[in-house]
């Protein structure tokens, strides 16, 4: 019994430990991506100082961050919660692309008044990526199709729907017939904080959808249904927990979200639907790996959602600064990652190396861990 | 000859330490004669596996050394192993489910021909078959194959590997005694062929039927090797567990009450879409146990779970007292009153979930557990922390997750997340497979104080002796009919009750002392 | 031959050349995760397979060196997602990711220098008789046809050969490998790396036969496709055929029958037909208990699993 | 042209630049250039790169920096970070999406100099500007209807803008001009402005389809290449694509934002241009103004590969009379260059391919006609999206 109170402090490493290794690890990443610098003709200290201030150096480059946080925090949370269910959704993309053309539908072609707009384009928006978002889990649970791939393929769609009405039925009357709609109206433009374009609403969303999320995974009744989809489908079944609604449901949930993301990021910073390149930035997938990073915890989520949008923006400052080629981001962020799951991997092995099974068969511990 | 009698294998001092200081082998030190079946007897955790595991390349000692035909060697892996003439069948099979017959055997085999290797493995196959009397199909795919087929596919795969040595891992709990006989015939084949074998077990009922010696491990530590014949049931018991244990249950004599649990011509098809479960008929009445015995793969699966509402039977009523329960949900039966523990533990447990967690799982939706859509984690902790205490799981600490526990904790889990509501059926499937004695005995004596409670089991289980020491009445499933019953005779179980059964269970029907129903 | 022989035959050769590197990176992700290595890193090393074929191919003159390099360059770059899956253990997802940024981008910036320069000699069109004479075939390079016949002999090597067979019990049941005296790391890093090897192939084909010229995300998303044809085909090298040339078919398609469908449409089709058709096949390969392998994703450690 | 301008602006200089050297010797102007594919894509921003390069080279008291692979949405804060990060006083956009982020950060920095490309909002202290090619595509539109024996025109297009649309009418008209039974068959990508993949599957179904000459709009060099493979003659696209088949370019559109860029920044220099006086500047260059040019590489109007077959075809024009092809061009070419610009291409009568008059009887199209074009030229075949009914 000695060892019991090792075991269990192994197992979640505390927090310092984590910040400790991760941090380290960025560390290194950017003491490596020195050389990168170096390659470039750039003095590394210079590079690393501008980064610095040009994602946390003064109040502006902190909203930049900020602004890049807030989609990649709101789609990160929801991708926590499917993640937790075992459900891969890779499709926070096209749903975000979805909210984006359904906000975009309400803002400029719906019969309801000015002060009505932006409620109804998110609550409308957060049906559409849900719903599409629900299609996937319809594949999933009618017709047995991967999820991965229905939410991958969904994504190809999903841009070029929004091609499809930017070219033909939606095409603006004032942006001279380049692929754009009209500029929504004012009236459904988010506020911005102050001087800087982060838009209030989602910025709070976000906390909300993290606060949310973690409450609903921790505190309620379906999400304890859904991480016990999410670790053992059999066992829930004997549970008599519907797995297929609460694949169908965390999907709703995970794609509702991106599409809240898709209009925030049109009425907060579009004003119009443009070519789906340029409206997710890859949100989507990023957020993908934001999930990861936090260990699907969506209160981890708002802190490595901060970490990649200060990776953004400080490579902004850096591709303004120096005019370098803006695929030496690309380095950074593969860079980055891969200190970070090497980290991580350091982290598991103390733990496993400390955790032993209580004095049985080594078979029958090898057999629940595969 | 004399070059027989020597010894092929000598553990010398073998020591091995886990992480963070488990000491699962201490100073291991025996020999294992060429041409015999050498048992290593002991009980779960005493460090039989994994001192075959050292044997097999595995895992590297941390002290000690390993003489084979009088020369020390390392074995770093398990290809130096094989190549040194060293075969494993472990207990949990390395083979692969969705892979045939002939891949699963050449897997690793470099002496077929690298294009179309099917050809010359088949042949291999049929002819290793024949001369051990090792029958499989070659092409059948794994998962179609019983357990029985499948050791034999594990042994064709070592014997192909000219293994002079064979490790067999608690290779009979899984065999109905038919293919233990088939297994103890093939032993003895590779034994006139000059060949060793090293047999794993806890089961010490084998130990006189195949072992010629017999080494004894408590806690890492080799308590002695004896001869065949030296030593008896109890003085080998008290070895295995350091101190004398009563072999016997408690088990009264009760008269059973009203049905409760009636099953009328039920019908149930596998995975496959067969029927695996054809036309059962039973009852099981208040204050019951009743055995399904049977080799796995007869049907068990099937009828167990059409009553725990996993599966949809295709005909055929299943009542519980008066309410007809066919085809409910999982959790309306349990609602009902019937509680279901399967073979498979992981189907009742979330190895990644914390004890507390999993000792709710089954009633999360109702109070005090649930209050709207919120969960009282206060009242699960307390309910956990009860939990610890009544059924005495180890360690006691509800945050663990229960991949960290042992088999026999995480039995105890399960047992008591499904009496936790009080069910008046108990369905339980293998409740004791591959857990140690003090476990195992915890379990039975909790299933007779049940009984005695008034509650009805249906004990399905490949172990005959657990079936024949708990059940007053049996059943033998045979290719998912009930081929046979016998009662409980006031006297106890004779062993020409034990023999027809294990008849029955080789699908020998016995004549038909008292018909179903 | 008719007008519509005609049609046809342009409508197939184009098929098969658009094809040739999705039906290569998907053979080469078949490979990785038979072994059980998922590998979403194929774009990155697509690109820097296109890249370094093209610089070597420019320098040298020799577009055969090119294509030798990428495939070493791509395979080589794979190894580093196999140390870190394999050797390290770490999340497959992350470490797929993180390789496929720095291949985008390790090729973008070494590539600059690339951009618009003109090779002397591309991939010499490979002429075979009578078929060669064929409308829409005439153009082809030799990748076109070893394609097609590398996706027969990877299906051969996978279900008829020793190999085959180490390779997918390896990314069934690890343990039961190294039960067998299999070096199951040697075996994962090899098809990682073959897979790498293949997407880089499939990047030297972009860059110095299908359109010869560098520029930076020319492999627009080619990968990403391979990683969703390679469940479309069920782990199969000529079920990955079969997608591969049926989303080639129908990306040609598109441009074929613009004038009397509407282009959005024709855009999605390619991207669609995967489910359509997995919505038929699903449920039967579900019954035959054809998925993926057993331990995809999953990091093997002896003794633990 | 080009020489001609840059004349002009020397005058300007002479005339203003002293005053204001005279006043700030150390004066300098620090320019940013935001574009919004990156630099090495060989079509849009590449070009802008080149000219930037040469405005910094030609003028040694201008420095510049960029921003490449801007996303559309990020104008904003690309320009923030130009201005306070590296202090620029002119910022140049040059994507149309830019629009509407530059206008408003004009209005946040009322006294920096914004210009922006290829789009209608100005404000005091943002101008804008554009060079458009469809005089070029006409005479292209000549050379191809000469070139060809099929009578079939093949075009890939991006996507159906009324930029694309305005060049391939162009390119019809100017096509009939001398081949009255020519066609023109239309493909649209309608992905990406950057789209190797789909411009190759688009020109080979096009040559399927028997078109013999090929013509585009895309960010790279694909149809060239594409129509080489099969001995096609093509013409290039915005930059010089004479080198990825010498043999076959016949010729094709080249631009020359310097032109501009040289134009603006001598006037922002000598005081001309202030924050307070850009409401009304908008550049709409062509030919006359050396903003574009008629070629298969600089200073390279028609491949000489094809001369001798373009001056031995001779065609009967209604205006010029018996004229062989290659003279045509040339003197269409002076036409549309002289500063009286005395020919343009949408002169009416024009008809639409379904029969509506577009421009009547000795009407020239306006500028603001010419950029909302949405119609289709008669000979034009191919999906049209977006084709008006009347």
């Amino acid at each position: 019994m000695r060892l019991r109170l090792q075991v269990t402090r192994r197992l979640e490493p505390s927090a310092s430990m984590v910040f400790f290794v991760s941090a380290l690890s960025l560390l290194l990443a950017f003491l490596v991506s020195g050389l990168l610098f170096v390659f470039l003709g750039i003095s590394p200290l210079e590079a690393y100082r501008v980064f610095w201030q040009g994602a946390f150096g003064s109040l502006y480059a902190l909203s930049e961050t900020v602004k890049r946080m807030i989609p990649l925090a709101i789609i990160g949370a929801g991708l926590a919660v499917s993640f937790q269910a075992s459900v891969w959704n890779i499709g926070a993309e096209g749903q975000m692309l979805i909210g984006a053309i359904v906000g975009t539908w309400v803002a400029l072609f719906s019969p309801l008044p000015p002060s009505l707009l932006l409620p109804v384009m998110f609550v409308l928006g957060f049906l559409g990526g849900a719903l599409w978002g629900t299609f996937a889990a319809w594949c999933r649970n009618r017709l047995a199709i991967n999820e991965i791939i229905t939410t991958l393929m969904l994504n190809y769609v999903a841009a070029n729907l929004v091609l499809y009405l930017i070219l033909g039925p939606w095409k603006g009357k004032t942006v001279r017939g380049f692929a754009y709609t009209d500029p929504f109206p004012q009236e459904a433009w988010l506020t911005t904080i102050g001087t800087t374009r982060v838009p209030l609403a989602t910025f709070l969303f976000a906390f909300l959808t993290a606060l949310f999320c973690y409450f609903l995974l921790a505190k309620t009744t379906f999400g304890f249904e859904l991480r016990v989809v999410g670790r053992g489908e059999k066992a829930a079944h004997l549970a008599g927990i519907p797995a297929k609604r609460v694949v169908a449901l965390v999907l709703f949930l995970s794609g509702g979200l991106a599409g809240i993301a898709g209009v925030g990021e049109v009425s907060g910073i579009h004003h119009m639907l443009r070519h789906p390149a340029h409206i997710s930035l890859g949100y989507g997938f990023t957020a993908i790996i934001v999930a990861w990073i936090a260990r699907a915890n969506p209160l981890g989520v708002l802190a490595s959602a901060f970490l990649f949008g200060a990776l953004m923006s400080g490579q902004d400052a850096l591709k303004v600064a120096f005019g370098i080629p803006f695929q030496v981001m690309y380095i950074l962020n593969g860079l980055v990652l891969f200190f970070l799951i090497a980290s991580e991997q350091l982290l598991y092995y103390r733990v496993t190396l400390r955790v032993a099974p209580w004095g049985e068969k080594e078979d029958e511990y090898d057999r629940v861990l595969d | 000859m004399s070059c027989e009698r020597q010894e092929i294998v000598v553990f010398r001092d073998i020591t091995k330490i886990f992480p963070p200081g488990i000491l699962a082998n201490d100073r291991v030190s025996f020999g294992v004669e060429r041409g015999t079946v050498h048992v290593l007897l002991g009980e779960n955790g005493a460090g039989k596996t994994t001192l075959m595991n050292i044997l097999y390349g595995i895992h590297q000692p941390d002290g000690g050394a390993i003489v084979l035909r009088g020369k020390e060697v390392r074995i770093p892996s398990p290809r130096v192993a094989i190549e040194l003439g060293i075969g494993m069948v472990h207990q949990h099979f390395r083979l692969i489910p969705n892979h045939t017959v002939w891949e699963n055997v050449v897997l690793g085999f470099p002496r077929v021909p690298h294009l179309f290797p099917a050809l010359r493995a088949r042949q291999m196959i049929r002819n290793l078959s024949r001369e051990y009397g090792l029958d499989v199909d070659p092409d059948a795919r794994v998962w179609q194959l019983s357990a029985g087929e499948q050791q034999r596919v594990e042994i064709l795969k070592a014997l192909l590997r000219k293994a002079e040595i064979l490790i067999l891992d608690e290779p009979t709990s899984v065999l109905t005694p038919k293919d233990v006989e088939r297994l103890f015939l093939v032993l003895q084949r590779m034994k006139e062929e000059g060949k060793t074998s090293l047999f794993v077990t806890h089961k010490f009922s084998e130990v006189g039927e195949i072992g010629d010696r017999i080494t004894v491990l408590r806690k890492g530590r080799v308590v002695g090797t004896v001869p065949r014949g030296e030593a008896d049931f109890e003085t080998l018991a008290a070895m295995m567990v350091g101190e004398k244990i009563a072999l016997s249950l408690p088990k009264k004599a009760l008269s059973p009450g009203c049905p409760l649990l009636r099953v009328e011509d039920l019908w149930v098809l596998d995975d496959r879409g067969f029927p695996g479960v054809r036309g059962v008929s039973f009852e099981v009445r208040e204050g019951e146990i009743v055995g399904i015995a049977g080799v796995v793969g007869n049907g068990q699966r099937e009828l167990t779970e059409a009553l725990a509402g996993l599966r949809p039977p295709s005909r055929g009523r299943i009542l519980l007292g008066e309410v007809d329960v066919t085809a409910w949900s999982p959790q309306k039966v349990r609602e009902a009153g019937l509680a279901y523990v399967p073979e498979d533990r992981r189907m009742a447990l979330v190895g990644d979930m914390t004890l507390a967690e999993n000792l709710f799982l089954r009633d999360y939706r109702k109070a005090p557990f649930r209050r709207g859509i919120l969960v009282d984690w206060n009242k699960v902790r307390e309910h956990a922390e009860e939990m610890i205490a009544t059924y005495r799981i180890v360690p006691p600490v509800p945050q663990l997750p229960v991949r960290l526990l042992s088999g026999g904790n995480r039995q105890r889990v399960i047992l008591a997340q499904v009496l936790t509501s009080r069910p008046r059926v108990l369905v339980v499937s293998n409740p004791t497979a591959g857990l140690d004695i003090l476990a195992t005995d915890f379990i039975h004596r909790l299933f007779l104080s049940l009984q005695e409670e008034g509650v009805g089991i249906l004990l399905v289980s490949g172990d005959l002796d657990e079936i024949l020491a708990l059940s007053d009445r049996v059943l033998v499933l045979y290719r998912g009919t009930i081929l046979g019953e016998r009662k409980r005779p006031q006297s106890g179980w004779s062993e020409e009750d034990r023999r027809d059964i294990g008849m029955m269970m080789g699908g020998v029907p016995g004549e038909r002392l008292v018909m179903v129903r | 031959m008719s007008t519509i022989g005609f049609w046809i035959s342009g409508v197939v050769g184009r098929t098969l050349a658009y094809s040739v590197p999705l039906l290569l990176s998907t053979l080469g992700e078949i490979y990785a995760e038979r072994s059980g290595i998922l590998n979403l890193g194929v774009e990155g090393l697509m690109s820097l397979g296109a890249f370094s074929a093209f610089a070597v191919a420019f320098f040298s003159g020799n577009p055969w060196l090119g294509v030798v390099v990428s495939g070493i360059v791509a395979g080589c770059a794979s190894l580093v997602h196999a140390f870190c899956s394999v050797t390290l253990r770490t999340n497959q997802v992350v470490s797929g990711l993180a390789l496929g940024m720095l291949g985008m981008g390790i090729s973008g910036v070494l590539g600059r220098d690339f951009e618009g320069k003109v090779l002397a000699t591309t991939l010499p069109v490979f002429r075979l008789p009578f078929l060669s004479a064929l409308p829409g075939f005439e153009k082809h390079n030799v990748f076109v046809y070893a394609s097609l016949g590398l996706a027969v002999v990877l299906w051969f090597v996978l279900f008829h050969t020793r190999w085959g067979i180490v390779i997918r019990s390896v990314g069934e049941n690890p343990a039961a490998c190294d039960a067998m005296g299999i070096n199951v790391t040697l075996v994962r890093y090899a098809c990682v790396f073959f897979g790498g090897v293949l997407a880089g192939l499939s990047g030297a084909y972009l860059s110095l036969g299908y359109r010869p010229s560098w520029s930076y995300g020319m492999t627009a998303g080619i990968g990403w496709l391979a990683i969703a044809l390679t469940i479309f085909a069920f782990w199969n090298p000529l079920w990955g055929m079969v997608g591969a040339y049926l989303f080639g078919i129908l990306y040609h398609l598109s441009f074929r029958f613009q004038a009397q469908v509407s282009p959005e449409l024709l855009n999605t089709l390619p991207y669609l037909f995967p489910l359509v058709a997995l919505s038929f096949v699903s449920r039967l390969a579900a019954r035959r208990k054809v998925g993926p392998p057993a331990s995809l994703g999953v990091p093997y450690q002896r003794g633990s699993s | 042209m080009k020489r001609f301008t840059v004349g002009v602006l020397l005058v300007f200089l002479l005339c203003f630049g002293f005053v204001a050297l005279g006043n700030t010797q150390e004066a300098k102007i620090k320019a940013g250039f935001i574009y919004v594919g990156p630099i090495g894509d060989f079509g849009w921003s590449y070009a802008h790169d080149q000219a930037r390069r040469i405005v910094d080279d030609t003028y040694p008291w201008l420095e510049t920096v960029y921003v490449e692979a801007v996303p559309e949405g990020e104008v904003e804060g690309v320009i923030d970070r130009l201005i306070n990060q590296e202090g620029v006083d002119v910022v140049v956009t040059t994507s149309f999406g830019f629009m509407d982020g530059t206008l408003s950060a004009a209005q946040r920095y009322p006294d920096k100099i914004f210009f922006h490309c290829s789009g209608f909002k100005r404000a005091p202290n943002m101008a804008t500007y554009m060079a458009d090619f469809h005089q070029v595509y006409y005479l292209n539109g000549v050379i191809a209807g000469a070139l060809t024996k099929s009578n079939k025109l093949g075009y890939v297009g991006a996507f159906p803008i009324p930029e694309l649309k305005r060049h391939i009418n162009a390119f019809a008209l100017g096509a009939r001009r001398v081949n009255p039974n020519a066609e023109v068959l239309v493909r649209w990508l309608q992905t990406s402005w950057y789209d190797p993949a789909g411009a190759k599957e688009a020109a080979e179904s096009l040559i399927a389809e028997g078109a013999d000459v090929l013509a585009f709009t895309e960010d790279s060099p694909t149809v060239v290449q594409v129509a080489a493979e099969h001995g096609l003659p093509s013409f290039g696209h915005y930059s010089p694509m004479y080198k990825f088949a010498p043999d076959f370019v016949a010729s094709g559109q080249l631009v020359h934002w310097e032109a501009i860029y040289l134009d603006f920044f001598a006037k922002v220099y000598a005081g001309l241009y202030t924050p307070k006086n850009l409401e009304n500047v908008d550049y709409w260059w062509l030919l006359r103004e050396g903003a574009v040019e008629l070629g298969a590489d600089f200073g390279m109007p028609i491949n000489p590969v094809f001369e001798e077959q373009l001056r031995s075809t001779i065609v009967n024009d209604p205006v010029y009379g018996e004229t062989s092809v290659y003279d045509l061009v040339f003197t269409l070419l002076k036409a549309m260059a002289d500063p009286e610009y005395a020919f343009s291409p949408f002169t009416g009568p024009i008809r639409d391919r379904k029969g509506n008059l577009r421009v009547s009887e000795g009407v020239r199209l306006t500028m603001d006609e010419l950029i909302t074009m949405e119609w289709a030229a008669e000979g034009i075949t191919g999906a049209w999206p977006g084709e008006p009914e009347k």
